[in-house]
Protein backbone atom coordinates (compact mmCIF):
# COMPACT_ATOMS: atom_id res chain seq x y z
CA UNK A 1 0.00 0.00 0.00
CA UNK A 2 1.57 3.34 -1.02
CA UNK A 3 -1.48 5.30 0.28
CA UNK A 4 -2.31 5.28 3.97
CA UNK A 5 -4.54 6.87 6.42
CA UNK A 6 -3.05 6.73 10.01
CA UNK A 7 -4.58 7.42 13.11
CA UNK A 8 -1.62 7.97 15.25
CA UNK A 9 1.10 9.81 14.90
CA UNK A 10 3.82 8.60 12.43
CA UNK A 11 7.38 9.97 11.52
CA UNK A 12 8.50 11.28 8.13
CA UNK A 13 12.18 10.56 8.54
CA UNK A 14 11.34 6.75 9.53
CA UNK A 15 8.53 6.43 6.54
CA UNK A 16 11.83 7.88 3.99
CA UNK A 17 14.00 5.93 5.53
CA UNK A 18 12.46 3.03 4.06
CA UNK A 19 11.48 4.44 0.91
CA UNK A 20 12.35 3.18 -2.24
CA UNK A 21 15.36 0.97 -0.13
CA UNK A 22 17.75 -0.96 -2.09
CA UNK A 23 17.14 0.48 -5.55
CA UNK A 24 19.84 1.46 -7.23
CA UNK A 25 17.15 2.53 -10.49
CA UNK A 26 16.48 5.63 -8.61
CA UNK A 27 18.10 8.75 -9.26
CA UNK A 28 15.43 11.10 -7.24
CA UNK A 29 13.71 11.21 -4.50
CA UNK A 30 11.46 14.06 -3.52
CA UNK A 31 9.48 14.72 -0.69
CA UNK A 32 6.76 16.91 1.35
CA UNK A 33 5.62 17.16 4.83
CA UNK A 34 3.15 19.26 5.94
CA UNK A 35 3.16 20.01 9.76
CA UNK A 36 0.53 21.42 12.22
CA UNK A 37 2.13 25.12 12.95
CA UNK A 38 1.26 26.64 16.59
CA UNK A 39 -0.15 30.00 14.99
CA UNK A 40 -2.58 30.65 12.45
CA UNK A 41 -3.88 34.31 10.97
CA UNK A 42 -1.95 35.81 14.02
CA UNK A 43 -3.74 33.07 16.48
CA UNK A 44 -2.01 30.69 18.92
CA UNK A 45 -2.73 27.56 17.70
CA UNK A 46 -3.50 24.75 20.59
CA UNK A 47 -3.94 21.36 18.42
CA UNK A 48 -5.12 20.21 15.21
CA UNK A 49 -8.21 18.05 14.45
CA UNK A 50 -8.31 16.07 10.89
CA UNK A 51 -11.31 14.75 10.28
CA UNK A 52 -12.00 12.66 6.94
CA UNK A 53 -14.78 11.02 5.24
CA UNK A 54 -13.42 6.81 5.79
CA UNK A 55 -13.71 5.47 1.98
CA UNK A 56 -13.71 7.93 0.50
CA UNK A 57 -10.46 9.53 1.47
CA UNK A 58 -8.86 6.34 0.71
CA UNK A 59 -10.60 6.08 -2.75
CA UNK A 60 -9.61 10.11 -3.56
CA UNK A 61 -5.64 9.59 -2.69
CA UNK A 62 -5.52 6.19 -4.75
CA UNK A 63 -6.78 7.80 -7.88
CA UNK A 64 -4.72 11.13 -7.58
CA UNK A 65 -1.97 8.66 -6.83
CA UNK A 66 -2.58 6.42 -10.41
CA UNK A 67 -2.88 10.17 -12.09
CA UNK A 68 0.71 11.09 -10.44
CA UNK A 69 1.88 7.43 -11.83
CA UNK A 70 0.43 8.17 -15.54
CA UNK A 71 1.80 11.63 -15.78
CA UNK A 72 5.13 10.91 -14.53
CA UNK A 73 7.61 7.87 -14.81
CA UNK A 74 7.59 6.81 -10.97
CA UNK A 75 9.73 4.25 -9.66
CA UNK A 76 7.72 4.61 -6.21
CA UNK A 77 4.93 6.86 -4.42
CA UNK A 78 4.24 7.03 -0.94
CA UNK A 79 1.28 9.21 0.97
CA UNK A 80 0.65 9.40 4.49
CA UNK A 81 -2.20 11.44 5.81
CA UNK A 82 -2.75 11.37 9.40
CA UNK A 83 -6.46 11.76 10.88
CA UNK A 84 -7.60 12.54 14.79
CA UNK A 85 -6.18 15.09 17.47
CA UNK A 86 -3.04 16.23 16.45
CA UNK A 87 0.05 19.21 18.48
CA UNK A 88 1.97 21.81 16.56
CA UNK A 89 4.57 20.28 15.40
CA UNK A 90 3.74 16.82 14.39
CA UNK A 91 3.58 16.02 10.66
CA UNK A 92 -0.15 15.54 9.28
CA UNK A 93 0.82 14.54 6.11
CA UNK A 94 3.80 13.14 3.95
CA UNK A 95 4.14 12.44 0.28
CA UNK A 96 6.90 11.32 -1.70
CA UNK A 97 8.41 10.19 -4.74
CA UNK A 98 10.80 8.37 -6.29
CA UNK A 99 12.02 8.48 -10.03
CA UNK A 100 15.24 8.26 -12.09
CA UNK A 101 15.37 11.75 -12.92
CA UNK A 102 14.77 14.97 -10.46
CA UNK A 103 12.30 16.86 -12.64
CA UNK A 104 9.78 14.23 -12.43
CA UNK A 105 9.96 13.19 -8.68
CA UNK A 106 9.87 17.24 -8.34
CA UNK A 107 6.80 17.78 -10.19
CA UNK A 108 5.07 14.94 -9.34
CA UNK A 109 5.13 15.58 -5.28
CA UNK A 110 4.44 18.98 -6.13
CA UNK A 111 1.03 17.76 -7.56
CA UNK A 112 0.18 15.37 -5.38
CA UNK A 113 0.18 17.54 -2.46
CA UNK A 114 -1.56 19.98 -4.09
CA UNK A 115 -4.41 17.67 -5.60
CA UNK A 116 -4.27 16.48 -1.91
CA UNK A 117 -5.35 19.84 -0.95
CA UNK A 118 -8.14 20.48 -2.80
CA UNK A 119 -9.56 16.42 -3.84
CA UNK A 120 -9.24 14.87 -0.63
CA UNK A 121 -12.24 14.76 1.98
CA UNK A 122 -10.26 16.21 4.88
CA UNK A 123 -10.72 18.65 7.11
CA UNK A 124 -9.08 20.81 9.93
CA UNK A 125 -10.56 22.30 13.19
CA UNK A 126 -7.88 24.32 14.89
CA UNK A 127 -8.11 24.62 18.74
CA UNK A 128 -6.91 28.15 19.61
CA UNK A 129 -7.55 30.20 22.59
CA UNK A 130 -10.62 31.75 22.00
CA UNK A 131 -12.41 27.93 20.68
CA UNK A 132 -12.20 25.45 18.31
CA UNK A 133 -12.73 27.26 14.41
CA UNK A 134 -13.04 25.17 11.49
CA UNK A 135 -10.50 25.82 8.80
CA UNK A 136 -11.15 27.89 5.24
CA UNK A 137 -10.03 26.56 1.99
CA UNK A 138 -8.00 29.02 0.95
CA UNK A 139 -8.30 30.36 -2.72
CA UNK A 140 -4.68 29.99 -3.22
CA UNK A 141 -5.13 26.24 -3.23
CA UNK A 142 -7.49 25.97 -5.77
CA UNK A 143 -4.85 27.98 -7.85
CA UNK A 144 -2.36 25.61 -6.78
CA UNK A 145 -4.34 22.92 -7.76
CA UNK A 146 -5.72 24.09 -11.21
CA UNK A 147 -2.07 24.56 -12.28
CA UNK A 148 -2.00 20.89 -13.08
CA UNK A 149 -5.39 20.86 -14.71
CA UNK A 150 -5.35 19.75 -18.40
CA UNK B 1 -30.64 6.20 1.32
CA UNK B 2 -27.85 7.46 3.57
CA UNK B 3 -27.23 11.14 4.18
CA UNK B 4 -24.02 12.25 6.21
CA UNK B 5 -22.62 15.09 6.99
CA UNK B 6 -19.18 16.31 7.73
CA UNK B 7 -17.12 19.07 9.50
CA UNK B 8 -18.93 22.32 10.57
CA UNK B 9 -22.18 21.25 8.32
CA UNK B 10 -22.33 18.29 10.64
CA UNK B 11 -22.57 20.49 14.07
CA UNK B 12 -24.97 22.90 12.22
CA UNK B 13 -27.36 20.08 10.93
CA UNK B 14 -26.53 17.90 14.40
CA UNK B 15 -25.99 14.79 13.29
CA UNK B 16 -23.25 13.37 11.55
CA UNK B 17 -25.80 10.77 9.33
CA UNK B 18 -29.59 9.62 8.76
CA UNK B 19 -31.39 7.31 7.42
CA UNK B 20 -34.20 8.76 5.06
CA UNK B 21 -36.40 7.95 2.17
CA UNK B 22 -36.55 10.79 -0.01
CA UNK B 23 -39.75 11.20 -2.52
CA UNK B 24 -39.73 10.60 -6.40
CA UNK B 25 -39.62 14.22 -7.15
CA UNK B 26 -36.06 14.63 -5.48
CA UNK B 27 -34.02 13.22 -8.42
CA UNK B 28 -30.81 15.38 -8.40
CA UNK B 29 -28.44 16.43 -5.50
CA UNK B 30 -30.09 19.94 -5.66
CA UNK B 31 -33.40 18.92 -5.08
CA UNK B 32 -32.16 16.63 -1.99
CA UNK B 33 -30.68 19.87 -0.89
CA UNK B 34 -33.94 21.70 -1.20
CA UNK B 35 -35.43 18.93 0.65
CA UNK B 36 -33.05 18.57 3.51
CA UNK B 37 -33.40 22.21 3.81
CA UNK B 38 -36.77 21.78 5.01
CA UNK B 39 -35.85 19.43 7.69
CA UNK B 40 -32.68 21.28 8.47
CA UNK B 41 -33.13 25.03 8.46
CA UNK B 42 -29.71 26.03 9.22
CA UNK B 43 -28.70 23.17 6.18
CA UNK B 44 -30.78 25.21 4.21
CA UNK B 45 -28.69 28.34 5.45
CA UNK B 46 -25.30 26.98 4.40
CA UNK B 47 -26.48 26.23 1.02
CA UNK B 48 -27.74 29.35 0.49
CA UNK B 49 -24.37 30.52 0.05
CA UNK B 50 -22.80 29.77 -3.06
CA UNK B 51 -19.77 27.01 -3.33
CA UNK B 52 -19.73 26.05 0.75
CA UNK B 53 -21.83 23.21 0.62
CA UNK B 54 -20.36 20.30 -1.48
CA UNK B 55 -21.25 16.61 -2.05
CA UNK B 56 -20.64 13.06 -2.95
CA UNK B 57 -22.81 10.50 -4.23
CA UNK B 58 -21.14 7.17 -3.55
CA UNK B 59 -17.68 8.85 -2.43
CA UNK B 60 -17.46 10.33 -5.60
CA UNK B 61 -17.82 14.53 -5.91
CA UNK B 62 -20.92 15.18 -7.76
CA UNK B 63 -22.69 18.53 -8.89
CA UNK B 64 -26.21 19.94 -8.21
CA UNK B 65 -27.43 18.25 -11.53
CA UNK B 66 -26.23 14.74 -10.38
CA UNK B 67 -28.87 12.24 -10.85
CA UNK B 68 -29.71 10.13 -7.92
CA UNK B 69 -30.66 7.37 -9.22
CA UNK B 70 -29.61 4.67 -7.62
CA UNK B 71 -27.55 6.09 -5.09
CA UNK B 72 -27.18 4.47 -1.67
CA UNK B 73 -25.55 7.13 -0.41
CA UNK B 74 -24.74 11.31 -0.51
CA UNK B 75 -22.39 13.15 2.16
CA UNK B 76 -22.53 16.79 2.21
CA UNK B 77 -19.53 19.09 3.69
CA UNK B 78 -17.41 22.46 3.37
CA UNK B 79 -14.77 22.96 0.62
CA UNK B 80 -12.16 20.71 1.81
CA UNK B 81 -8.91 21.62 3.58
CA UNK B 82 -6.62 18.24 4.07
CA UNK B 83 -2.75 18.33 3.52
CA UNK C 1 26.15 25.14 9.20
CA UNK C 2 23.51 24.63 6.96
CA UNK C 3 25.68 23.49 3.62
CA UNK C 4 28.08 20.80 3.77
CA UNK C 5 30.95 18.92 1.63
CA UNK C 6 31.26 15.54 2.75
CA UNK C 7 33.31 12.83 1.97
CA UNK C 8 31.97 9.58 3.69
CA UNK C 9 28.40 8.22 3.17
CA UNK C 10 25.76 9.99 4.79
CA UNK C 11 21.93 9.02 5.76
CA UNK C 12 19.13 11.46 4.27
CA UNK C 13 16.61 10.41 6.57
CA UNK C 14 18.67 10.90 9.22
CA UNK C 15 19.40 14.05 8.17
CA UNK C 16 15.98 14.93 7.54
CA UNK C 17 15.01 13.47 11.13
CA UNK C 18 16.86 16.20 12.43
CA UNK C 19 15.75 18.88 10.43
CA UNK C 20 13.76 21.57 11.67
CA UNK C 21 13.31 19.65 14.47
CA UNK C 22 11.28 21.22 17.69
CA UNK C 23 10.36 24.11 15.49
CA UNK C 24 6.61 24.45 15.72
CA UNK C 25 6.69 27.35 13.39
CA UNK C 26 7.44 25.01 10.39
CA UNK C 27 4.28 24.21 8.28
CA UNK C 28 5.84 22.79 5.48
CA UNK C 29 9.30 20.83 4.46
CA UNK C 30 10.50 19.46 1.21
CA UNK C 31 13.23 17.34 0.57
CA UNK C 32 15.08 16.10 -2.49
CA UNK C 33 18.07 13.58 -2.30
CA UNK C 34 19.81 12.48 -5.47
CA UNK C 35 20.96 8.84 -5.88
CA UNK C 36 23.54 7.54 -7.61
CA UNK C 37 21.63 5.24 -10.07
CA UNK C 38 23.55 1.86 -11.61
CA UNK C 39 22.39 2.88 -15.03
CA UNK C 40 22.91 5.68 -17.73
CA UNK C 41 22.48 5.75 -21.18
CA UNK C 42 21.42 1.88 -21.41
CA UNK C 43 25.09 1.40 -19.80
CA UNK C 44 25.37 0.24 -16.49
CA UNK C 45 27.24 2.07 -13.75
CA UNK C 46 29.38 0.44 -11.53
CA UNK C 47 30.52 3.22 -9.42
CA UNK C 48 30.37 7.16 -9.29
CA UNK C 49 33.13 9.56 -8.49
CA UNK C 50 32.64 13.39 -7.77
CA UNK C 51 35.12 15.80 -7.35
CA UNK C 52 34.83 19.60 -6.95
CA UNK C 53 36.91 22.14 -6.37
CA UNK C 54 37.42 22.88 -2.63
CA UNK C 55 36.84 26.20 -1.58
CA UNK C 56 35.12 27.58 -4.54
CA UNK C 57 32.31 24.97 -3.75
CA UNK C 58 31.38 25.82 -0.50
CA UNK C 59 31.20 29.49 -1.41
CA UNK C 60 29.06 28.66 -4.62
CA UNK C 61 26.54 26.81 -1.79
CA UNK C 62 26.50 29.38 0.42
CA UNK C 63 26.08 31.75 -2.19
CA UNK C 64 22.65 29.51 -3.54
CA UNK C 65 21.66 29.23 -0.33
CA UNK C 66 21.38 32.65 0.52
CA UNK C 67 19.70 33.13 -2.95
CA UNK C 68 16.88 30.69 -2.21
CA UNK C 69 16.59 32.84 1.18
CA UNK C 70 16.29 35.94 -0.70
CA UNK C 71 13.96 34.89 -2.83
CA UNK C 72 11.39 32.28 -0.29
CA UNK C 73 10.38 33.26 3.49
CA UNK C 74 12.68 30.24 4.34
CA UNK C 75 13.22 29.12 8.08
CA UNK C 76 15.64 26.75 7.57
CA UNK C 77 17.40 25.39 5.02
CA UNK C 78 20.06 22.16 4.61
CA UNK C 79 22.53 21.20 1.58
CA UNK C 80 24.81 18.53 1.95
CA UNK C 81 26.52 17.29 -1.30
CA UNK C 82 29.09 14.10 -0.88
CA UNK C 83 32.70 14.23 -3.06
CA UNK C 84 34.84 11.24 -3.48
CA UNK C 85 33.40 7.51 -4.53
CA UNK C 86 30.58 6.00 -4.42
CA UNK C 87 28.02 3.28 -5.46
CA UNK C 88 24.85 2.95 -6.75
CA UNK C 89 22.05 3.62 -4.38
CA UNK C 90 24.11 5.75 -2.52
CA UNK C 91 23.10 9.15 -2.26
CA UNK C 92 24.76 12.17 -3.37
CA UNK C 93 22.98 15.20 -2.50
CA UNK C 94 20.24 16.22 0.14
CA UNK C 95 18.46 19.20 -0.10
CA UNK C 96 16.04 20.42 2.46
CA UNK C 97 13.48 23.64 3.22
CA UNK C 98 11.38 24.04 6.04
CA UNK C 99 8.85 27.16 5.59
CA UNK C 100 5.44 28.12 7.02
CA UNK C 101 4.19 27.60 3.87
CA UNK C 102 4.35 25.17 1.46
CA UNK C 103 4.60 26.66 -1.77
CA UNK C 104 7.70 28.81 -0.32
CA UNK C 105 9.42 24.92 0.12
CA UNK C 106 8.85 23.27 -3.00
CA UNK C 107 9.63 26.00 -4.97
CA UNK C 108 12.77 26.72 -2.86
CA UNK C 109 13.77 22.82 -3.01
CA UNK C 110 13.37 22.71 -6.87
CA UNK C 111 15.48 26.06 -6.98
CA UNK C 112 18.71 25.01 -4.82
CA UNK C 113 18.91 21.62 -6.69
CA UNK C 114 18.73 23.55 -10.10
CA UNK C 115 20.95 26.19 -9.22
CA UNK C 116 23.19 23.66 -7.57
CA UNK C 117 23.87 21.60 -10.85
CA UNK C 118 24.94 24.21 -12.85
CA UNK C 119 26.68 26.44 -10.77
CA UNK C 120 28.20 24.31 -8.08
CA UNK C 121 31.69 22.89 -9.44
CA UNK C 122 31.41 19.16 -9.17
CA UNK C 123 32.20 16.63 -11.41
CA UNK C 124 30.93 13.02 -11.91
CA UNK C 125 33.31 10.61 -13.13
CA UNK C 126 31.57 7.11 -14.07
CA UNK C 127 32.95 3.77 -13.96
CA UNK C 128 31.32 1.18 -16.58
CA UNK C 129 32.38 -1.87 -17.83
CA UNK C 130 34.03 -0.01 -20.36
CA UNK C 131 36.14 2.00 -18.32
CA UNK C 132 35.54 5.32 -16.57
CA UNK C 133 33.84 8.28 -18.40
CA UNK C 134 33.27 12.01 -17.35
CA UNK C 135 29.12 12.84 -16.99
CA UNK C 136 28.54 15.19 -19.84
CA UNK C 137 26.67 18.32 -18.88
CA UNK C 138 23.23 18.11 -19.75
CA UNK C 139 21.27 21.04 -21.61
CA UNK C 140 18.03 20.21 -20.01
CA UNK C 141 19.92 21.35 -16.55
CA UNK C 142 20.33 24.60 -18.21
CA UNK C 143 16.77 24.82 -19.15
CA UNK C 144 15.98 24.20 -15.06
CA UNK C 145 18.38 26.39 -13.75
CA UNK C 146 17.50 29.28 -16.03
CA UNK C 147 13.64 29.19 -15.10
CA UNK C 148 14.68 30.89 -11.85
CA UNK C 149 17.02 33.69 -13.69
CA UNK C 150 15.49 37.11 -13.49
CA UNK D 1 49.89 32.72 -10.49
CA UNK D 2 48.38 29.65 -9.41
CA UNK D 3 46.32 27.61 -12.72
CA UNK D 4 44.29 24.58 -11.18
CA UNK D 5 42.56 22.04 -14.11
CA UNK D 6 39.54 20.12 -12.79
CA UNK D 7 38.05 17.07 -14.45
CA UNK D 8 38.69 15.46 -18.07
CA UNK D 9 41.00 18.79 -18.57
CA UNK D 10 43.26 17.76 -15.81
CA UNK D 11 43.76 14.23 -17.26
CA UNK D 12 44.25 16.20 -20.46
CA UNK D 13 46.54 18.73 -19.33
CA UNK D 14 48.13 16.19 -17.29
CA UNK D 15 48.21 17.96 -14.15
CA UNK D 16 46.25 19.04 -11.38
CA UNK D 17 47.90 23.03 -11.10
CA UNK D 18 50.89 24.60 -11.96
CA UNK D 19 52.82 27.89 -10.65
CA UNK D 20 53.70 30.25 -13.46
CA UNK D 21 54.28 34.05 -14.12
CA UNK D 22 52.47 34.68 -17.27
CA UNK D 23 53.82 37.54 -19.41
CA UNK D 24 52.48 41.33 -18.83
CA UNK D 25 50.28 41.08 -22.45
CA UNK D 26 48.15 38.26 -20.67
CA UNK D 27 45.73 40.37 -19.29
CA UNK D 28 42.29 38.59 -19.37
CA UNK D 29 41.41 34.67 -18.77
CA UNK D 30 41.23 34.57 -22.90
CA UNK D 31 44.30 35.66 -23.26
CA UNK D 32 45.56 33.17 -20.50
CA UNK D 33 43.70 30.39 -22.39
CA UNK D 34 45.72 31.29 -25.70
CA UNK D 35 49.19 31.77 -23.69
CA UNK D 36 48.60 28.23 -21.72
CA UNK D 37 47.43 26.48 -25.22
CA UNK D 38 50.97 26.94 -26.20
CA UNK D 39 52.50 24.96 -23.60
CA UNK D 40 49.40 21.97 -23.43
CA UNK D 41 48.94 21.12 -27.10
CA UNK D 42 45.85 19.32 -25.57
CA UNK D 43 44.64 22.35 -23.42
CA UNK D 44 44.52 24.09 -26.70
CA UNK D 45 42.42 21.77 -28.53
CA UNK D 46 39.85 21.68 -25.44
CA UNK D 47 39.74 25.54 -25.98
CA UNK D 48 39.01 25.47 -29.83
CA UNK D 49 35.66 23.96 -28.79
CA UNK D 50 33.12 26.68 -27.81
CA UNK D 51 31.51 26.65 -24.30
CA UNK D 52 33.78 23.43 -23.23
CA UNK D 53 36.48 25.21 -21.47
CA UNK D 54 35.12 27.21 -18.07
CA UNK D 55 37.00 29.42 -15.57
CA UNK D 56 37.03 30.97 -12.24
CA UNK D 57 39.34 33.56 -10.82
CA UNK D 58 39.84 33.43 -7.20
CA UNK D 59 37.36 31.06 -6.90
CA UNK D 60 34.68 32.89 -9.06
CA UNK D 61 33.05 31.88 -12.63
CA UNK D 62 34.95 34.41 -14.98
CA UNK D 63 34.37 34.86 -19.15
CA UNK D 64 37.31 34.96 -21.48
CA UNK D 65 36.90 38.73 -21.09
CA UNK D 66 37.58 38.92 -17.56
CA UNK D 67 40.74 40.98 -16.40
CA UNK D 68 43.23 39.19 -14.63
CA UNK D 69 45.29 41.83 -12.61
CA UNK D 70 45.11 41.12 -9.07
CA UNK D 71 44.62 37.08 -9.53
CA UNK D 72 46.20 34.54 -7.41
CA UNK D 73 44.17 31.16 -8.35
CA UNK D 74 42.66 30.63 -11.94
CA UNK D 75 40.96 27.37 -12.42
CA UNK D 76 39.89 25.43 -15.64
CA UNK D 77 37.33 22.65 -16.02
CA UNK D 78 34.46 21.29 -18.26
CA UNK D 79 31.06 22.58 -17.60
CA UNK D 80 29.91 21.29 -13.60
CA UNK D 81 27.79 18.31 -13.44
CA UNK D 82 26.81 17.61 -9.93
CA UNK D 83 23.93 17.37 -8.01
Amino acid sequence: MTVRVVEGRFDPATELAAFARGRSDVGAVASFTGLVRDEHGGEPVLAMTLEHYPGMTERQLARIEAEARARWPLLDVLVIHRVGRMLPGEPIVLVATASAHRAAALEACAFLIDWLKTKAPFWKLEETPAGARWVEARASDDAAAARWER
Amino acid sequence: MRIRYFAWLKQRVGLAEEELDPPPEVTTVGRLKAWLGERHPRFAEACAAPGVVRAAVDQEFADDDRPLRGAREVAFFPPVTGG
